[in-house]
C-alpha cells in the first residue's frame, strides 16, 4: 500500500498535491465547506471541543464557532430529527453518529423523514443533509462499533450513500455530498483514518491525482473507479476492502492472475455501468463486503452485474463477506472480516468454476 | 431540584380580543366543525378513502393556530390538525388531498403556508420543530419566529418528545410544545398512557415553564398560545402548553369507539361542547347574535361545498411524480425505473 | 382465488379442516398458544380491549386476562425492549408493531438487543420473541402503513424472518414461530387478513391440506412451498404477492405458459434448496416483491438462484419489484405494486432473453 | 399538577450497618480502585486493547451493589460498571473479559450472576429491566425481586430512557432507575446535556418518587439503594436514584480529557476523594485501624494478580462459536457458512 510508506517529513510534495491521512482530508474538506457555504452548520456528540471521538472535526468549532460547530445531547434520533427541521429552515446541516451501530437509534428519523421529506413536500423542502458515519470494522472496538450499515441505507428510497477508500477521494466526495440538494449518507471507513495518501486538494472536477495505487484517470466523483486495472477478474469492493482487495490482486498478480479492483464508492445509485463495462471485459466477478452476507449489498452489486454480463459471464459472482453472526469481539473479527486468504478463495472458485 | 418554572412574559398587558376577533374565532370553528363532520361523511359515501376527525377539538386546534404569527412562525403537525390548518389559512382542497390519498402529507405549499406537511407517524416532526427553532436562534433574528409542534398525549410516549424536549431546553430553543390531550390515543385513555397523569408536569423536569388549559375554550387557548409565544420570541426557550379536551368521535373513519367505550363515558369524558359554550358566551357577552351564528353556519356549507368540488377536481397525480419528486437530482438508475414504469404502463 | 369464492356458510366444512380468514387463523393460533404455553404474553398499542386495529388479538384479553394480554404505551422501542426483559425473565413474549413503518422506532432493540442477547450471553439468555408486524401495501392506507421490510430484517444476524401467505400457513407457522426459542419477524400481508382460505388446525406436524390453491403435499413448515407446480419459469414470492403470481400463472397458462408459483415463506432462512429445486427444472426466474428494488431481497434470491443453477439458467434472473420510491398514496399504489402486468412483462422478458 | 411523590418505604427503620458490613463495603471499594487502577495500566501495558474507568464512582458503584438482593433482584450494567459487578460477586475475570475483546458483553453467566451482559448501547438496557421487573409482577411473588438499571448523566437523554420511566410508571414495574451522575458523558458536561440540571428531578413528571444521593458516600448510596428496593418490593413502583460523583479519569483509554477540562477543573469538580473520605469516616468511628487498611490493600493487590492471570490465560475463542452462538437453534444457512469457514481456515 503506497500510502503506508509516505512519512510525516513529506507531507507536503507539491502545490495542490497533499499527503494527508483520511481524518486530515475530511477535517481539511469540513473547514471549506464552512467557509465556502454561510449555511453549513456541523454538530453531534463530542463534536465541538474534543472534535470528535476521531478527530474529524478538530479545531473546527474554535475556528468557525460555536453557533456552527456544536455538540448535542447524547441522543442520536435527537440528532437527525434536528436536522430535518434545519434544513426546513434552509441550513445544510453535516451530522455525526459515533459510530455505525448507534445510527440504529435514528433510523425511524433516517428513513422516514430525512429520506422522506422532499418527497413528501413535493420538492419544496428539500433535505441537503449529509450524514458523516464512521463505519466498518477492523478497530478491535468494543460492540455495536464494527458495523456495516450500508444494504439498509441503500434500500431505502430518498438516500444517496457513498463510501471513500482513500483520503483523496474522503476529500473530495465528502465535499461534493455536502453541495448537493439530497440527503447523502456518508460512510468513513475508521480503520483508515490514519493511512496517508496523496489529495489534489485543488482539483474537485478534476480528479486526476493517483490515488490509493489506483490508476484510474477519468472518474468522475459520481461513479465507481477503478483502482486497478486487470484482465482475468474484476474484485468489487468499497470502504476498507479496496485496499485489502488491492493487496489480494497483488498477490494473485505473482501467480499471473490479473486482477481488477473497482472500488464501487457510491452505495446507492450504484455504478451499474462501471460494473457492465468491467466484467463485461474481465468476464469474472468477486463482490467483497464486511456486512453479513444475506441481503447484504453483494446481492444487488452480484445481480446487477449478472443482470448486464449473463450471456458473457465464465462463473457466477462470488461474494466473499461477513458471515450471518452478530460482529465479533476483537479477537475474532480476522476470522469475520474477508481476509486476504479468504478473497483467494472466492477467486478461485470463480477461476475454476466449470458449467455442469 | 429545580422549581417549577414560569413564564417569563405572562402577556397579561397584551391586549383582550376584539369583538370582531371574537367573532373570526367562532366563524372559523364553525367552519372546521363543518368541514370535518363532512369529511367523515365524505370517507362514507366514498369521496376519500379514510379520515381522522378532530370532533371536539375546535377550540384547540382554532385557539392556538389564530395566535401563530404566519409571517415569522411555522407549525408542524399531526394527521389531525385540520382546525389549525384552516385558523392557519391553509388551502384545503390541498391539505383534504392527504385523505383522499392523492399524496401523502398534503398538496399545499407548507413552506408557503408556514404548515409542515401532514405527519403520519406518531411525534415524528416534533424534533423537526427544535431544529426549525434552532435555525431561527442561529440566524439571529430578533423577535425571532417560533416553531409550533403539535402532538396527543399519545405521542407523549415516543422517546422522540423527550429528545425534543431536553434539546429544546438545553438549546433554548424557540419552541412551543402544544399537547392535545383528547384523553384517547386510539383505544387507550390518558391514564393507562401518560404516568403522573400530566404531559405538562413533565416539562419541569426539564425547567421548561409549561401552561395547563382548558382546550375547550377558545379564548383561554389563544391567549395561552400568545403567552408562549411571546415567551419565546424573546429568548426565553421553549414553553409546554397542555390543552385538556376530548376526542368525541372515533379515532378514524376505520375506528369503532364501540369497543373501548360507551356512549354514556363518552358524554361524561367530553363535557361540554367547545363550539356550543363559545356560541353562548358570544351570545351572552353581546358580541354575537343568532343572525351572526346562522350565518356563520351559511358560510361554512358554502366553504364546504368549493373544498367537496376541489377535492373532486384532484384526480389522480400522474406516476411519473411517485420518480420525479424522490430527489432534487434525480439518479440514472431511478430514471431507468421511470422509463421502464413509463413503457410498461403505455404498452399494457 | 379458491378463498375468495367461500362464503360465510361454508366456515365449517369438515372435522379438521375450517375455512378460516387469516384474521380468524391467526387469532385462534395466539388463541391457541395462549393455551398451551403459560409464559406466553401478547401486548402492543391496543391490542387488549379494542383487539388490535386488524383484530388479530380479539377477544383474548377478555378470555386470557389483563396480564396476559395487555396494552402498552404508544412507543415501538419501549414495546421491543421491554420484551427484551420479558425474555429474560422466561416469559415468551409475542409483541405486536401496529404497522410496518412504526418498527423503524424499535430498530435499534431489535437489531442490538433482540438480534443478539443470546450470542452476547453465549447462549444463557435466549430471546424467544414472536414479534407480529402487519406489513406490505394494498389497502390505500395513510403513510407509513404500507411498507415491506424483510430485506432489512433479513440482514440482520439473529433474527429470522417468516410471511404467509394464505390462512393455513399463517395458523401454522405462527404457532410454529411462538413455539421456537429464538427470534421471529413475523410479517402478516396486512392485504390479505380478510380472505378466506382451508385451514386444517389439527395438522400442525403434516401439513397436508391443499390450501391457496396451491398443491405442495409434503412442503414443511421451515422451507419454502410450491404454490403451483409449472415447467417452464419460477416465479418466486411471498406475502401478498402470492396469490397475484399464482393470478397471473393462470393467465400465463392460457398462453401455454406453465409457471411454477415458489411460496419462500422463510425470508432468513432462505429455502436455497427449493429455490435450487423449482429453478433447476424450469431454468427462468423471476422474483417479485413490493419492497424496492435496490438492496432489496429479491437481490439475495436473484444471487441465490444464480449461484446454485448458473449453468443451467437461460436468463438472468428478473426482479419484479416495487420501484426505488417511498411507498405511495393511495391512488398511485397499484402503479408501485407490482401488477399482473408488470410480472408478465418480466416474465416476458426472461422467456424471450436470447445470449449475445 | 402532580405533587413531587415520595418513596412509601422509608427504610428509617431498617438496621444500620453493622461494622462488619462497613469494614466488607470498604474492603470493596478498595478491590475496586485497585483493579479499575490496574485495568488502565493492562491497557498501557497491551494486555488488553480498551478499558472504561470508573475512577471515583466506587462509593456509587459498591454501595448500590451491596445493596442488590442477589437471590431475587437483577441489574443491568452498562460498560461502566465494574464495581457494581464487583460487589456482587460476579466472577472478575468474565468481567474482564469484554475488555481483552475476547467476547462482547463478558464471560460470565449473567444468570447466575444476577448480572445482564456488559452493555455498549448507551441507555440500550434500560427498557429491559422494566420488560424484566413486570415480569416479576406477572410472575405474582410477594416481596418479589427488583430491577436495577444503570445509566449515565448522558444516556438520560436517550428516548428509551424515557419510554422506559413511563412504561414502568404506568405498569408500578418493581424497577429502580440508578444513576450515575459522573458530571461527564464524554467530553460533554452535564449542564449542557441535562435540561434542568437534574434528572432525579424528572421523574416526579411520571410520579415516580426520586432521591438524589451524595454519590461519593457508599454508605448514604447503599441506604438509598435499600430504600428503593424496598418501595419496589412491596408493589409501589418504580424508583429513580441519582447519585451525584465525578468521573475522575478519562471517558475510556482512548479519550484525552486535556481536550475538554483542565486539571484544575478536574480537581475541583472532583471534590474529595470517595475512599480517602470512607476511610477517613471509619478511622473516625472506630471501625476500622491502619492495619485493617493495609490488609484491605494487600487482598485488593492478591485479587488483581490472580485477576490479571485469569485474563493472560483467556486466549481468543474458537471461531466456530460465532456461528453456533448466534441462534439456540442454528439455520442450514448458517451452519454451511460455518463448514465454509472452518474448511477455509485449514486450508489457508
Ligand atoms: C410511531 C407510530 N406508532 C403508531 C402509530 C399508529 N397510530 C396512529 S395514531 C395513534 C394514536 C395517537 O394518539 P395521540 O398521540 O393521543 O393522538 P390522537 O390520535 O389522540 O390525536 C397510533 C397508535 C403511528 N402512526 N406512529
Ligand atoms: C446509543 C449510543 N450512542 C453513542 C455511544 C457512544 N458513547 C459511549 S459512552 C458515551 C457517553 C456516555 O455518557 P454517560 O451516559 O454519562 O455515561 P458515562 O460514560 O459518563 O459513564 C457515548 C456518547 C453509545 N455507546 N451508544
Ligand atoms: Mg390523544
Ligand atoms: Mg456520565
Amino acid at each position: 500500500m503506497p500510502e503506508t510508506t509516505i512519512t510525516e517529513a513529506t507531507a507536503t510534495t507539491a502545490v495542490g498535491i497533499q499527503q494527508l491521512s483520511m481524518q486530515q482530508a475530511l477535517n481539511r474538506a469540513l473547514d471549506e465547506i464552512l467557509n465556502e457555504n454561510p449555511k453549513t452548520v456541523i454538530f453531534g456528540e463530542d463534536c465541538g471541543q474534543l472534535g470528535g471521538v476521531f478527530r474529524i472535526t478538530d479545531g473546527l468549532q474554535a475556528k468557525h464557532g460555536e453557533a456552527r460547530v456544536f455538540d448535542t445531547p447524547l441522543a442520536e434520533s435527537g440528532i437527525l430529527g434536528m436536522s430535518v427541521g434545519l434544513a426546513m429552515a434552509g441550513f445544510h446541516p453535516i451530522p455525526e453518529v459515533q459510530f455505525d451501530g448507534f445510527a440504529y437509534p435514528a433510523i425511524n428519523q433516517i428513513v422516514c423523514q430525512i429520506a422522506r421529506m422532499n418527497y413528501r413536500s413535493r420538492g419544496t423542502l428539500p433535505m441537503p443533509i449529509t450524514l458523516r458515519v464512521p463505519s466498518f470494522g477492523g478497530i478491535r472496538a468494543p460492540e455495536h462499533h464494527g458495523e456495516s450499515l450500508e444494504a439498509l441505507f441503500a434500500h431505502v428510497p430518498g438516500l444517496k450513500v457513498v463510501s471513500p477508500s482513500n483520503p483523496h477521494d474522503a476529500y473530495h466526495l465528502l465535499k461534493y455530498a455536502a453541495s448537493r440538494p439530497d440527503p447523502v449518507i456518508f460512510m468513513e471507513p475508521k480503520s483508515r483514518y490514519w493511512q496517508k495518501g496523496p489529495v489534489d486538494v485543488g482539483s474537485a472536477d478534476q480528479d486526476t491525482a493517483a490515488h490509493d495505487g489506483g490508476t484510474d484517470d477519468a472518474g468522475s466523483l459520481t461513479g465507481a473507479r477503478v483502482a486497478r486495472e486487470g484482465r482475468h477478474l474484476t474484485l468489487v469492493a468499497w470502504g476498507a476492502m479496496v485496499s485489502r482487495c488491492l493487496q489480494v490482486a497483488e498477490l494473485a498478480a505473482e501467480d499471473g492472475i490479473d486482477i481488477e479492483v473497482l472500488d464501487l464508492r457510491w452505495l446507492k445509485p450504484i455504478d451499474a455501468e462501471a460494473l457492465a463495462t468491467s466484467v463485461g471485459k474481465t468476464r469474472r466477478a468477486v463482490v467483497v463486503h464486511e456486512a453479513p452476507l444475506t441481503s447484504g449489498l453483494g446481492a444487488e452489486v452480484a445481480q446487477l452485474i449478472t443482470q448486464s454480463c449473463f450471456a458473457t459471464l465464465k462463473a457466477p459472482v462470488e461474494r466473499v463477506t461477513g458471515f450471518d453472526v452478530p460482529y465479533p469481539s476483537g479477537d475474532l473479527e480476522d476470522e469475520y472480516i474477508p481476509n486476504i486468504d479468504r478473497i483467494l478463495f472466492g477467486i478461485q472458485r470463480v477461476l475454476e468454476y466449470r458449467r455442469g | 431540584m429545580t422549581l417549577k418554572p414560569v413564564l417569563a412574559a405572562l402577556d397579561d398587558d397584551a391586549a383582550p380580543l376584539t369583538h370582531h376577533q371574537l367573532r373570526e374565532l367562532y366563524t372559523l370553528m364553525a367552519a372546521v366543525r363543518h368541514l370535518d363532520t363532512a369529511a367523515v361523511a365524505w370517507q362514507r359515501q366514498g369521496i376519500i378513502p379514510g379520515y381522522a376527525p378532530e370532533l371536539g377539538q375546535e377550540a384547540a386546534q382554532v385557539g392556538s393556530g389564530y395566535a401563530v404569527d404566519r409571517a415569522r412562525d411555522f407549525v408542524f403537525p399531526t394527521y389531525r390538525e385540520m382546525g389549525v390548518a384552516r385558523a392557519m389559512g391553509v388551502d384545503m382542497v390541498g391539505y383534504m388531498s392527504t385523505h383522499k390519498a392523492t399524496w401523502h402529507g398534503g398538496m399545499y405549499n407548507p413552506l408557503e403556508s408556514r404548515f409542515a406537511p401532514i405527519q403520519a407517524v406518531v411525534a415524528g416532526s416534533v424534533l423537526h420543530a427544535v431544529g426549525w427553532a434552532h435555525g431561527q436562534t442561529l440566524a439571529g433574528a430578533q423577535e425571532t419566529g417560533v416553531a409550533v409542534t403539535y402532538f396527543g398525549d399519545g405521542a407523549s410516549s415516543q422517546g422522540d418528545v423527550h429528545e425534543a424536549m431536553n434539546f429544546a431546553a438545553v438549546m433554548k430553543a424557540p419552541v412551543v410544545f402544544f399537547i392535545q390531550n383528547n384523553g384517547w390515543a386510539i383505544s387507550v385513555p390518558t391514564e393507562r398512557q401518560v404516568a403522573g397523569g400530566s404531559v405538562a408536569a413533565r416539562a419541569a423536569g426539564y425547567g421548561i415553564p409549561s401552561l395547563q388549559v382548558d382546550g375547550n375554550d377558545v379564548v383561554a387557548v389563544f391567549e395561552a398560545t400568545r403567552s408562549a409565544l411571546a415567551h419565546c420570541r424573546s429568548g426565553n426557550g421553549p414553553v409546554v402548553i397542555e390543552a385538556m379536551t376530548y376526542r368525541r368521535g372515533p379515532h378514524s373513519t376505520a375506528d369503532d369507539p364501540g369497543r373501548y367505550r360507551t356512549l354514556d363515558e363518552e358524554r361524561l369524558g367530553a363535557g361540554e361542547d367547545p363550539l356550543e359554550r363559545f356560541k353562548q358566551r358570544l351570545l351572552a357577552d353581546g358580541v354575537a347574535d343568532e343572525a351572526f351564528f346562522a350565518e356563520a353556519q351559511r358560510k361554512a356549507a358554502e366553504e364546504e361545498e368549493t373544498i367537496r368540488a376541489g377535492i373532486a377536481d384532484l384526480g389522480p397525480r400522474p406516476g411519473a411524480e411517485m420518480f420525479s419528486l424522490v430527489f432534487q437530482e434525480p439518479t440514472p438508475a431511478l430514471q431507468s425505473q421511470a422509463t421502464a414504469w413509463r413503457e410498461e404502463s403505455e404498452h399494457a
